[in-house]
C-alpha cells in the first residue's frame, strides 16, 4: 500500500477525504463510544472502567479528526491534542486514586466503595 | 438513504456484545465471532450504501482499508470490554489504539497518529499495565485462585447498559444517515479554496520557510550555475498589498516574487507540495491560534503531576472517632463530653 | 465611626476577639465587649434627640455599595428602637454573666455567638431599610441555631432544626411581601428600586385594599411565626426547653421581640387596609394563644416549657393589644415587649441557675426550694409576680394598658379613638389575669414553696453542695429585677417615649376606622329613619318616669 | 328577759310580713335607688398635707428593712420593732390628720387631695378621652379617714401581739412575716388613700399578694401553699371584675380619678344613661370584685382556708382590715348605685343584687359556722357572715350601717381571733374545741377567756353592745324599707343574728366552761424543728377527720404527763385588753347619738362619696304595725336570747344532750345532711372542684397533649417529612455504586442526545 505521505505530493495543499471514509470513521467513533460506554457501565474493575473512559476518549478523538477532515480544518486535530493531555492527566490521577482505594480495601471492585448509598 | 440498515447493524452488534459478556464455550464463541463480523460488515455495508457519491477529488485512503481498520478497532474494543482478564483487556486496547492511529494516518492526521501511538500505547497503557500488575500480583482476595476475579467475570447490568448505548449510538448515528442533515459530505470548491488559502497563509507566516520554498522552486527552473548562485542569495519582496505570497483563487497554488542581488525579480509559483505539512501546520496553529489553550493544557498537566504526587503519598487511616477528635469535636463514645456542652 | 454604626461593629469585633482569645479568657473578653456595647447604647440613647416626637435619628447612610441593589445602608432608630436597643444591650452582659459557670464546653464560641447575635439584632433595630432589617433579622438565626444545637440539651438537634426551619420559612414569607412592595414601587415610580422603609410605607398605604390584604397577610404571617402565634408556635417551647439558659434569655428577651417589632414597623404601617381587614382573624388567633396556652402552662411540669408557653400567651396579648389599633393598646403592646423581655428573661435565668444545681427542670422532682435557696426564691417570686402583672411591677402597667386598649377599641363607644376589637375580646383576654395567676402560682407552689423536694441523685449527702446564689448570679439578675420594679413604679418616661410612635402607627387606622364608621352611620341614617324617632320617644318616656 | 315574751313576737312575725307587703311602696321604690342629684364637692388640693406620704413611706421603710433582714438571714427581733414602730408612726399621723383636718372635713365636706408623684400618665391629644392619668396621689374623705384610723391603730396593736406570738419563729421566718405584714399595711393604705382607681387596684392586688404570702407563710406545708394559691386566684377572679369595671368607667367618663369621676357622674344628665349597658355593667363588675376580696357570694370559700396563716394574720387581714376593702370599694363607688349614674331600674337591680348576695352570704356563713369544731374556722365563717351583713347594709341602702358595722366588727373580731390565737398558743396549736374545756379554771387563761366572752357577746350582737347598735341600723333600714325584697332581707338577717348568737356561744361554752380538759395539739415546742402554732391546725384544716382522730388520740396519750399550757405573756395580754376596750368603746358613737344626736361614724360616712347613703330609714316607721325602734329592739334581742339559750342548753348545761342530738341527727337519713353539710361547708368547695376545677384541668391536659403530639408531633413533623417522602421515590436510582450514578447519567445523556438530535434534525438549528 502507498504511504499517505506520498499522497501529499499531488497538486492541492489540502485534499478532501472521500465522504465514505469520513463516514466510516464517524461510525467507528460511534461504535467505539458505545462500546466504551457499555464497558464503563458493565465492568466492575475500576481500572477497566477508566480504560473504558479512555476508549470513549478515542471515539471522541476520532470524531474530531473526522469532522476536521470534513471541514478541512485543523481545529479538530488540535482538540485531539488537548484530549490527549486530559487523558494523560486523568490517567495519572485516576490510577493514583485506584491504587489508594486498592490499598484501603485490597480489591479493585467498585462495589466495595458503595458508600454513597442512601 | 435511510438508517434502517445502520440500526439493524447496531442492534445486532449490541446483541453480540451482550452475548460476549459471559464466558462461552468454544463453538458458541465461534458463532459469536461470525455474528460480530456480520454486524460490523453490516455496518460497513450500511455506510457503503448510504455514503454520498465521492466527488472529483480522489481520496487519500482506500475505502476498504478504512473499513478493515474499523473492523479491527471495533473487534478489539468489543473484546476489551468483555475480556475477563484486565491485562488482556489493556492489550486489546493497544490494538484499538493502533487501528485508530492508522485511521488517523489515512485521514492525513499524521502528527496525531504518531502522538497517539506515543502517548497512549507508549505511556498511558504502560501505566495501566503497571497498575494492573501491582493490583494483581499482591493477590486479590476476590480472585481465589482462579485466573480472574469475580468482578471481572460478572458484568453489571449489561442489558441496561447495552440498551442505553444503543439508544445513544442510534440517535447519534441517525444524524449521520439522514439525507437532510446539514453535514457537508462533499467538500465545496469554496471550502477547498478557503482551506488552501489558509494553508498558504500559514506558509506566509513562516518567512524563512517561504523563502526557502520559493528559492527551491526558482532553482528548479534555473538554467545555469550562475543563476543558481544568484537565486541562492535572492530575497523575497512584498507583492502589491504588502503581502509576501498571493494564493490563487482556487487555493491550489500561490505566487511569490524573488529579488536577485542585481535587482532583477523572479516570480515563482508554489504548488500544493510546497504547502506546510501536517506537523508544521499543527504546530503553527497551536501557537498561533490556540496559545491560551496550550498554556491551559500545560497547567492541567502540572496539576495532574502534583495530584499524582499527593495521592501517591501513603496516608494514615483515621476512624470516624479519631477524625472527630482531631476536629476538636467530642468523641462519639464519651457521652459526658457531649453533656459538658449540655443545656441549662 | 458614629455611635449607630459602632453599635453594630463593636459586638462583631468583640466576637472575633472572643474567638481569638479562646478558652477562659473569652469570658472576660465577651463580658467586656458586651459591657462596652451597653455603654455605647447608653451613649446613643443619651444622644437621642427624638424621645418625644417619634422622629428617627441619626438616619446616617454610608456604604453606598448597597445602593446598587436598591438597598440603602441607612441607620436610624425611633424611640421604640432605642428602647429595644437598650434592652438588648442590657440583656447581653447578663447572659454572659449567668453563663460563666454553666458553659464549660467551648466557651469562646459560645460568647462569640452571643456577640454575633447582638450585632445582628442591633442591625435589625437600627435598619431604616427593609432589606437591611431583613439581613439582621435573618442573621440572628445563625448564632441562635448554633447556640441551641451545640450547647443545648438532649433534644437539641431537633429543637435547633425546628427553630431554624420555622423562623426561616416565616421570614421568607414576609420577604415575599417586602420584595413585592419594592418591585411594585419601582415599577410604579419607574425610578430605581428602593427598599427604604419610608418610601415603602407611603407606597403601601396607597395600594388598593385587596392588594394590601395580601401584603399584610404575607408580612404579618411571616412575623407571626416569630412572635409566635398559635398554631405556628410549637418551635418555641421546644427551643426554650433545649436551649442553654442564656440562649433562652436571648430568645425570649430579644429574638421573638424582633417579630413584634417587625409587625409594628412594617406590617402595620405598610398595609393598613389589610391590617384592618385581618385584625379580627389575628386577634382570634391571639386569643386562642392566650387562653389555650395559659391552660397548657397550667399542666406543664417542665418549668422551662411552662415559661415558654407562657411567653406564647403573653406575646399573644401584646399583639392582640396592637391589633386594637388605638394608642393605648399599641402603647401597651410596645411596653409589653420591654416588660416581657425583662420578667421572662429573669425567670429563665432563675430556672437556669436552678438547673445548674439540680440538673432537672421537672417540678415534680424538685421543689420547695425556698428552704434551700431563699435569695433565689426572692428573685423567682419577683419575676413571677411581674409576669402575672402584679401592680407595682412592670408587668401590670403594660398588661393593664393592653387590656384597656383592647377593651376600649370599640367603634361603637365614644372614646375618641375607635378600634376594631372590643369588650368581648378584652373579656376573653382578661381571663389571662386569672389563668396567669393559675399557672404562675402553681409553679411557685410546687417549685418555690411547699416541702423541700430534691432529685434523688442530688439528695444523698449532696445537700450541702447546693448553695444559694453567689454574687455573680445575683449581679446577673439584679439589672432585670431593678428594671421590673422601676418600670412598675415609674413607667412615665417609657410611656411618654412610646406614645408618639404608637400614635404614628395608629394614625392611618384611625382614619380608616372613622371612614368606615361614617359610612356605617350614613347607611344607618338611610336605613332607619322611623326607628330613631321611636328611640327618642322611649327616652322621653323614661325621662317622665323618673 | 323571759322566753315567754318571745312567743307573741314570733307569732306577730308572720302577719307582719303580710302587713309589710300591704303598704304600697311603688312611690317610695324609686327613692330606694334614686337619691336625687349627687352633691359632690370638688376636692381641695392642699399640698400642705404632703407629709401624709409618710404614712405610706413608714411601712414601706419597714418593708425594706425587714426584707433586708430576711435576705441577710439576721436572727433577732428587730423586724418586729421596725414594724410596730412604723405602724405606730402611721397611726400617729392618721390621728394627727384627724385632729388637724377632721373638723374642716366635717364642716365643709370637701375632700382632701394631695398629689404625690407621677405614675401611669400619658396623653395623645388634648380632647377628652385623649389622655390617661393615674398618678400616686391621695384622696382623703370621710371613709378614707375612718379606714386610715382603724387600720393603722389595729395594725399597730396586732403587730405588737404578733411580736410575741411569732417568738418561736425568730430563727425561721420572723423577718419574712413582718416583711409581709408591713407590705400589707402599706398596700392597704395605698388602697384606701389613693386618689384613683388604678392606685386602688394596686393596693387591692397588693393586699392580695400579702394575704397570699401570709397564708402560705408555713410554706413547708402543702395545705398552706394550696390555700394561699386558692385565695390569690379567687381574688384574681374578683380583680378581673374590678379591672373591667375600671375600663368601663374610663370608657364612659374618661378618667379614673375619683374627683373628676364624681364630678362627671354628678354632672352627667340622667337621660344619657338609659339602656347604656356600658354604664349599667359597672356596679355589677364592682360587686364581683367585692365578692372576691370580701369573700362574698360565690367566692367566699377562700376565707376559711386562709386560716392556715398565723393567727395574728387572720385577725388583722382576714377579719379586721383587708376583707373590709370590699365594703370600702362599695362605699367609695356608691354613686354608681344611683339612678343618677345608671338609671333607676339598673340602680335598683344593682342594689338588690348587692343586698341579696350579702344577705345570703351572711346566712350561709352562719349556718356553716354552726357545724365547725375548729373554733378558728368558726370565727372565719362568722367573719364571712358578718361581711355579708355589711354588704347587705350597703345593699339595703345604708352605707352608714355597713361602715359602722365594719368599724365595730374590726375590733371585736380581731379580739376573737387574738384570743383564739392565745388559746392555740397556749395549747400547742389545739384548735378543736372538743379537745379543750374549762379554760376559765386554767391559771393564766382567765383574761383570755373573759376577752373571748366579750368578743362572743359582741359577735352575738348582744343588746346594747356596739355590734348590736351597728347591726340594728342595718336591720332597721332593711325592715322599714318600702321595697318588699329589702324587707325580706331584713327578716333573713334577723334569723342570721339568732344563729350567730348560737354558734358564738357554742364555742365559748365549750372552751371556757365545764371540767378542765386539755388535749395539746401537735405543736409542743421543742418537739419539732420549727415550733409554731398552726402546725396541728394544718392537719386539721385538711378536712380529714379520719386522719385527725388518731392524731388526737396519739396526743391524748401524753396529755396527762408533761404538758403545761403556757399562759399568754405580757404583750399578748396587753393587746387583748386594749382591743377589748376598743371594742367596747366602738359602741360609743351610738350612745353619744342617743344623748346629743351626734353620731361620729355617721359623720364620717356623710362626708364621703357614700354620703348619699349616710341616712337611716324614716325616723318614724312601723314594723309589724308597731313602732319600728321598739319592735326591732325586741325582735333582735329575742333572737339573740333564743340562740344564746340554745347554745347554753346544748353546750354548757347538758353537753351530752348536744352530742346525742347531733348523733341522732346523723342517724336520721332525713336530717343527716344538716350536720354533715354544715360541717363541710355545704360542700361548696367540692362542687366548685367538680364543676370548674376538674373540667378545666382535663381540658388543659387535652390541650397540652394535642399541642405537643398533634400540633407539633403530627402536623409539624409530617410537613417536615414531606420532602423526605418525595425523595424516597427516587432513592432506588442511587445505589451508591459508581456505576449506579453512571447509569442514570448515561440515561440522561441518552435522553438529551436523542432530543438534541431530533431538535437539530427538525430544523431547529437553522
Amino acid at each position: 500500500m502507498t504511504i499517505p505521505m506520498a499522497i501529499l505530493a499531488d497538486a492541492a495543499p489540502v485534499t478532501a477525504a472521500a465522504p465514505a471514509n469520513v463516514m466510516v470513521t464517524l461510525v467507528l467513533a460511534l461504535a467505539l463510544f458505545g462500546i466504551g460506554l457499555v464497558g464503563f457501565l458493565t465492568r466492575r474493575n475500576m481500572i477497566l472502567m477508566f480504560l473504558c473512559t479512555e476508549l470513549m476518549f478515542q471515539a471522541a478523538a476520532l470524531a474530531f479528526v473526522a469532522f476536521g477532515r470534513m471541514w478541512m480544518d485543523l481545529s479538530g486535530q488540535l482538540m485531539v491534542i488537548f484530549i490527549l493531555t486530559v487523558a494523560a492527566a486523568e490517567a495519572a490521577l485516576a490510577l493514583g486514586l485506584v491504587v489508594l482505594l486498592y490499598r484501603r480495601k485490597e480489591t479493585l471492585s467498585n462495589e466495595a466503595w458503595a458508600d454513597m448509598k442512601e | 438513504m435511510n438508517a434502517n440498515l445502520f440500526y439493524a447493524a447496531a442492534a445486532l452488534g449490541a446483541v453480540v456484545l451482550y452475548l460476549m459478556m459471559e464466558q462461552r464455550p468454544a463453538p458458541f464463541r465461534a458463532a459469536l465471532t461470525v455474528a460480530g463480523l456480520a454486524a460490523v460488515g453490516l455496518m460497513a455495508s450500511a455506510v457503503a450504501r448510504n455514503a454520498p457519491a465521492p466527488d472529483g477529488i480522489e481520496n487519500p485512503g482506500p475505502f476498504w482499508l478504512h473499513v478493515l481498520l474499523s473492523m479491527v478497532a471495533v473487534a478489539g474494543a468489543a473484546r476489551m470490554v468483555t475480556h475477563p482478564r484486565p491485562v488482556y483487556a489493556a492489550l486489546y486496547f493497544v490494538l484499538v489504539i493502533l487501528a485508530v492511529a492508522v485511521n488517523f494516518l489515512l485521514l492525513q492526521a499524521e502528527f496525531m497518529a504518531f502522538a497517539l501511538l506515543i502517548v497512549y500505547a507508549g505511556a498511558i497503557l504502560i501505566t495501566y499495565l503497571f497498575v494492573l500488575m501491582l493490583a494483581q500480583q499482591s493477590g486479590d482476595r476476590a480472585t481465589r485462585g482462579e485466573d480472574s476475579a469475580w468482578y471481572d467475570r460478572t458484568p453489571r447490568e449489561p442489558a441496561v447498559a447495552l440498551v442505553l448505548a444503543f439508544v445513544i449510538v442510534a440517535a447519534t448515528g441517525d444524524a449521520l444517515f439522514r439525507k437532510d442533515s446539514a453535514l457537508p459530505w462533499n467538500a465545496s470548491p469554496a471550502l477547498v479554496a478557503r482551506a488552501g488559502e489558509r494553508a498558504w497563509e500559514r506558509l506566509a507566516d513562516m518567512p524563512a520557510q517561504l523563502a526557502d520554498e520559493a528559492r527551491a522552486v526558482a532553482t528548479e527552473s534555473a538554467k545555469d550555475e550562475a543563476a543558481r548562485t544568484a537565486i541562492a542569495g535572492a530575497k523575497l519582496v512584498p507583492l502589491e498589498g504588502g503581502r509576501m505570497l498571493q494564493a490563487s483563487p482556487d487555493g491550489a497554488t500561490a505566487t511569490a516574487t524573488l529579488k536577485l542581488a542585481d535587482g532583477t525579480t523572479v516570480d515563482v509559483t508554489l504548488d500544493g507540495s510546497r504547502a506546510p505539512d501536517n506537523s508544521k501546520a499543527l504546530g503553527h496553529a497551536l501557537v498561533a491560534e490556540f496559545p491560551v489553550s496550550l498554556e491551559l493544557a500545560g497547567v492541567i498537566l502540572l496539576m495532574a503531576l502534583f495530584g499524582a504526587v499527593v495521592l501517591a503519598r501513603r496516608q494514615m487511616e483515621m476512624a470516624e472517632d479519631e477524625r472527630r477528635a482531631a476536629a476538636g469535636l467530642p468523641r462519639i463514645g464519651d457521652g459526658d463530653a457531649l453533656r459538658r456542652g449540655g443545656a441549662a | 465611626m458614629t455611635l449607630a454604626a459602632l453599635l453594630i461593629v463593636l459586638p462583631l469585633v468583640g466576637a472575633l476577639a472572643c474567638l481569638a482569645a479562646g478558652g477562659r479568657a473569652s469570658k472576660a473578653v465577651g463580658l467586656v465587649a458586651s459591657l462596652a456595647t451597653l455603654g455605647v447604647a447608653i451613649a446613643f440613647a443619651a444622644g437621642f434627640p427624638n424621645w418625644t416626637d417619634g422622629g428617627v435619628w441619626p438616619n446616617e447612610s454610608g456604604w453606598k455599595v448597597f445602593s446598587a441593589f436598591g438597598v440603602d445602608f441607612l441607620l436610624g432608630a425611633d424611640s421604640v428602637g432605642v428602647l429595644l436597643i437598650l434592652l438588648t444591650a442590657l440583656l447581653m452582659p447578663c447572659c454572659m454573666l449567668v453563663s460563666f459557670s454553666a458553659i464549660t464546653h467551648r466557651p469562646a464560641g459560645f460568647y462569640a455567638q452571643f456577640l454575633f447575635m447582638e450585632a445582628a439584632v442591633m442591625l435589625a433595630f437600627l435598619a431604616r431599610d427593609v432589606i437591611l432589617f431583613y439581613i439582621g433579622y435573618e442573621f440572628t438565626l445563625v448564632p441562635l441555631f448554633l447556640i441551641v444545637a451545640i450547647w443545648g440539651g438532649q433534644e437539641r438537634r431537633v429543637a435547633a432544626i425546628k427553630l431554624w426551619v420555622f423562623s426561616f420559612v416565616g421570614s421568607v414569607i414576609s420577604l415575599l411581601g417586602f420584595v413585592y412592595l419594592g418591585a411594585a414601587h419601582a415599577a410604579q415610580t419607574g425610578g430605581p428600586i428602593t427598599f427604604g422603609i419610608d418610601e415603602l410605607t407611603k407606597f403601601g398605604q396607597s395600594l388598593p385594599a385587596d392588594v394590601q390584604w395580601w401584603v399584610f397577610l404575607s408580612i404579618m404571617g411571616g412575623f407571626a411565626v416569630k412572635v409566635p402565634f398559635v398554631p405556628v408556635h410549637s418551635w418555641l417551647p421546644l427551643a426554650h426547653g433545649e436551649a442553654p439558659t442564656a440562649g433562652s434569655v436571648v430568645l425570649a428577651g430579644i429574638v421573638i421581640k424582633i417579630g413584634q417589632y417587625g409587625a409594628l414597623r412594617f406590617a402595620f404601617p405598610m398595609a393598613p387596609e389589610g391590617g384592618l381587614a385581618l385584625a379580627s382573624t389575628f386577634a382570634a388567633l391571639a386569643l386562642v394563644g392566650i387562653i389555650a396556652m395559659s391552660l397548657v402552662c397550667w399542666v406543664q411540669n417542665d418549668v422551662k416549657r411552662l415559661v415558654a408557653y407562657s411567653s406564647v400567651a403573653h406575646m399573644g396579648l401584646a399583639l392582640l393589644a396592637m391589633f386594637a389599633f388605638n394608642v393605648v393598646g399599641i402603647e401597651g403592646g410596645i411596653l409589653y415587649m420591654v416588660n416581657h423581655g425583662l420578667s421572662t428573661a429573669g425567670m429563665f435565668m432563675c430556672i437556669g441557675i436552678m438547673y445548674e444545681r439540680y440538673h432537672t427542670k421537672d417540678m415534680e422532682v424538685v421543689g420547695g426550694l425556698m428552704q434551700r435557696m431563699p435569695v433565689w426564691s426572692v428573685f423567682m417570686v419577683l419575676f413571677a409576680m411581674a409576669s402575672l402583672a402584679l401592680p407595682g411591677l412592670n408587668g401590670f402597667v403594660s398588661e393593664f394598658l393592653c387590656l384597656m386598649g383592647v377593651y376600649t377599641a370599640d367603634a361603637g363607644m365614644r372614646t375618641g379613638f375607635p378600634g376594631v376589637l372590643g369588650p368581648w375580646y378584652a373579656l376573653l383576654a382578661g381571663t389571662a389575669l386569672v389563668l396567669g395567676a393559675l399557672y404562675i402560682l402553681r409553679m411557685l407552689q410546687k417549685f418555690v414553696f411547699g416541702p423541700l423536694r430534691e432529685p434523688a441523685h442530688e439528695g444523698h449527702g449532696h445537700h450541702h453542695e447546693v448553695r444559694d446564689l453567689n454574687g455573680r448570679e445575683i449581679l446577673s439578675m439584679l439589672p432585670l429585677a431593678a428594671g421590673c420594679i422601676v418600670i412598675g413604679l415609674w413607667p412615665k418616661p417609657l410611656l411618654v417615649a412610646i406614645e408618639p410612635v404608637a400614635a404614628q402607627v395608629a394614625a392611618p387606622y384611625v382614619k380608616l376606622i372613622e371612614r368606615d364608621a361614617a359610612k356605617r352611620a350614613a347607611e344607618a341614617e338611610a336605613a332607619a329613619g322611623p326607628s330613631a324617632t321611636t328611640a327618642s320617644a322611649a327616652a322621653t318616656a323614661t325621662g317622665a318616669i323618673e | 328577759m323571759d322566753p315567754s315574751a318571745l312567743v307573741p313576737v314570733v307569732l306577730a312575725m308572720a302577719d307582719g310580713a303580710h302587713a309589710a307587703a300591704g303598704d304600697g311602696h311603688a312611690q317610695h321604690a324609686a327613692a330606694y335607688a334614686d337619691v336625687g342629684a349627687l352633691p359632690y364637692a370638688k376636692a381641695g388640693v392642699d399640698a400642705g398635707f404632703s407629709w401624709l406620704k409618710w404614712m405610706l413611706l413608714a411601712p414601706l421603710a419597714s418593708v425594706v428593712l425587714c426584707g433586708t433582714f430576711a435576705l441577710l438571714k439576721v436572727k433577732g427581733r428587730w423586724p418586729a420593732v421596725f414594724t410596730v414602730a412604723s405602724f405606730a408612726i402611721a397611726a400617729a399621723l392618721a390621728v394627727q390628720l384627724y385632729r388637724q383636718w377632721g373638723p374642716s372635713l366635717f364642716e365643709s365636706g370637701t375632700p382632701l387631695a394631695v398629689p404625690l408623684a407621677d405614675w401611669i400618665t400619658f396623653s395623645w391629644g388634648n380632647g377628652p378621652f385623649q389622655s390617661f392619668t393615674a398618678n400616686f396621689g391621695l384622696y382623703v374623705d370621710g371613709i378614707t379617714l375612718l379606714w386610715m384610723l382603724f387600720v393603722t391603730v389595729l395594725a399597730t396593736l396586732i403587730a405588737l401581739y404578733a411580736s410575741e406570738y411569732m417568738e418561736s419563729d425568730v430563727r425561721a421566718g420572723y423577718a419574712r412575716f413582718f416583711f409581709a405584714v408591713s407590705l400589707f399595711v402599706a398596700s392597704m393604705l395605698i388602697l384606701v388613700m389613693s386618689d384613683n382607681l388604678i392606685g386602688l387596684y394596686m393596693g387591692w392586688e397588693g393586699v392580695g399578694l400579702c394575704s397570699y404570702m401570709l397564708i402560705g407563710y408555713y410554706a413547708k406545708q402543702v395545705g398552706a401553699t394550696a390555700a394561699a394559691k386558692k385565695a390569690f386566684i379567687m381574688n384574681r377572679i374578683g380583680d378581673l371584675g374590678l379591672a373591667l369595671a375600671i375600663f368601663l368607667i374610663w370608657t364612659n367618663y374618661g378618667t379614673v380619678q375619683y374627683d373628676g369621676l364624681f364630678q362627671a357622674i354628678a354632672s352627667s344628665g340622667a337621660e344619657t344613661v338609659q339602656g347604656s349597658w356600658s354604664k349599667a355593667a359597672i356596679p355589677f363588675l364592682l360587686l364581683l370584685a367585692v365578692c372576691g376580696k370580701s369573700a362574698q357570694g360565690p367566692l367566699f370559700t377562700w376565707l376559711p382556708d386562709a386560716m392556715w396563716g398565723p393567727t395574728p394574720v387572720s385577725a388583722l387581714i382576714h377579719a379586721a382590715t383587708m376583707v373590709t376593702a370590699g365594703i370600702y370599694l362599695l362605699a367609695r363607688m356608691a354613686p354608681f348605685y344611683t339612678a343618677q349614674a345608671i338609671g333607676a331600674e339598673w340602680a335598683e337591680t344593682a342594689l338588690l343584687t348587692v343586698g341579696w348576695i350579702g344577705c345570703a352570704t351572711a346566712f350561709i356563713g352562719a349556718t356553716i359556722a354552726c357545724g365547725q369544731f375548729d373554733y378558728k374556722r368558726v370565727f372565719a365563717y362568722s367573719t364571712i357572715s358578718s361581711l355579708g351583713y355589711m354588704v347587705m347594709g350597703l345593699g339595703v341602702g345604708t352605707a352608714f350601717g355597713g361602715v359602722y358595722y365594719v368599724f365595730t366588727h374590726a375590733w371585736f373580731k380581731a379580739l376573737l381571733f387574738l384570743t383564739a390565737g392565745a388559746v392555740m398558743h397556749g395549747m400547742a396549736g389545739q384548735v378543736d374545741f372538743r379537745k379543750l374545756g374549762g379554760l376559765m379554771k386554767v391559771p393564766g387563761f382567765r383574761l383570755t377567756m373573759v376577752c373571748m366572752l366579750l368578743g362572743c357577746l359582741y359577735l352575738a350582737t348582744a343588746p346594747f353592745s356596739a355590734a348590736a347598735l351597728s347591726k340594728d341600723i342595718i336591720l332597721y333600714q332593711a325592715l322599714t324599707s318600702p321595697v318588699e325584697q329589702v324587707r325580706w332581707m331584713g327578716w333573713l338577717g334577723l334569723a342570721t343574728a339568732g344563729i350567730t348568737a348560737y354558734y358564738a356561744f357554742r364555742v365559748w361554752f365549750r372552751l371556757a366552761l365545764g371540767p378542765v380538759h386539755i388535749e395539746p395539739g401537735p405543736d409542743q415546742h421543742g418537739h419539732d424543728d420549727h415550733g409554731h402554732d398552726d402546725h396541728g391546725h394544718a392537719s386539721h384544716a385538711a378536712h380529714a377527720p379520719a386522719a385527725h382522730a388518731p392524731a388526737a388520740h396519739g396526743h391524748g396519750t401524753h396529755a396527762g404527763h408533761g404538758f403545761h399550757p403556757h399562759a399568754p405573756g405580757l404583750r399578748i395580754s396587753l393587746v387583748l385588753s386594749l382591743i377589748a376596750v376598743g371594742s367596747v368603746l366602738a359602741g360609743l358613737p351610738s350612745y353619744l347619738e342617743k344623748s346629743n344626736g351626734f353620731n361620729w361614724i355617721q359623720r364620717f360616712v356623710e362626708r364621703s362619696s357614700a354620703g348619699i347613703r349616710a341616712t337611716v330609714g324614716p325616723e318614724h316607721a312601723e314594723i309589724l304595725g308597731r313602732d319600728a325602734h321598739g319592735t326591732l329592739f325586741v325582735l333582735a334581742t329575742g333572737v339573740v336570747v333564743v340562740g344564746f339559750l340554745l347554745a347554753w342548753l346544748l353546750h354548757a348545761a347538758n353537753r351530752g344532750l348536744g352530742d346525742r342530738l347531733r348523733a341522732s341527727m346523723l342517724q336520721t337519713p332525713g336530717l343527716k345532711w344538716l350536720p354533715l353539710g354544715s360541717e363541710h361547708g355545704w360542700y361548696v368547695d367540692g362542687i366548685y372542684h367538680v364543676l370548674f376545677g376538674v373540667p378545666a384541668w382535663l381540658g388543659a391536659q387535652v390541650l397540652a397533649t394535642v399541642d405537643r403530639f398533634v400540633v407539633d408531633g403530627v402536623v409539624v413533623n409530617a410537613v417536615g417529612r414531606i420532602p423526605g417522602w418525595f425523595a424516597r421515590v427516587f432513592q432506588p436510582l442511587y445505589t451508591g455504586t459508581v456505576q449506579g450514578h453512571a447509569l442514570s447519567m448515561a440515561g440522561g445523556i441518552a435522553l438529551i442526545v436523542g432530543w438534541v438530535i431530533w431538535w437539530w434534525l427538525s430544523g431547529g438549528a437553522s
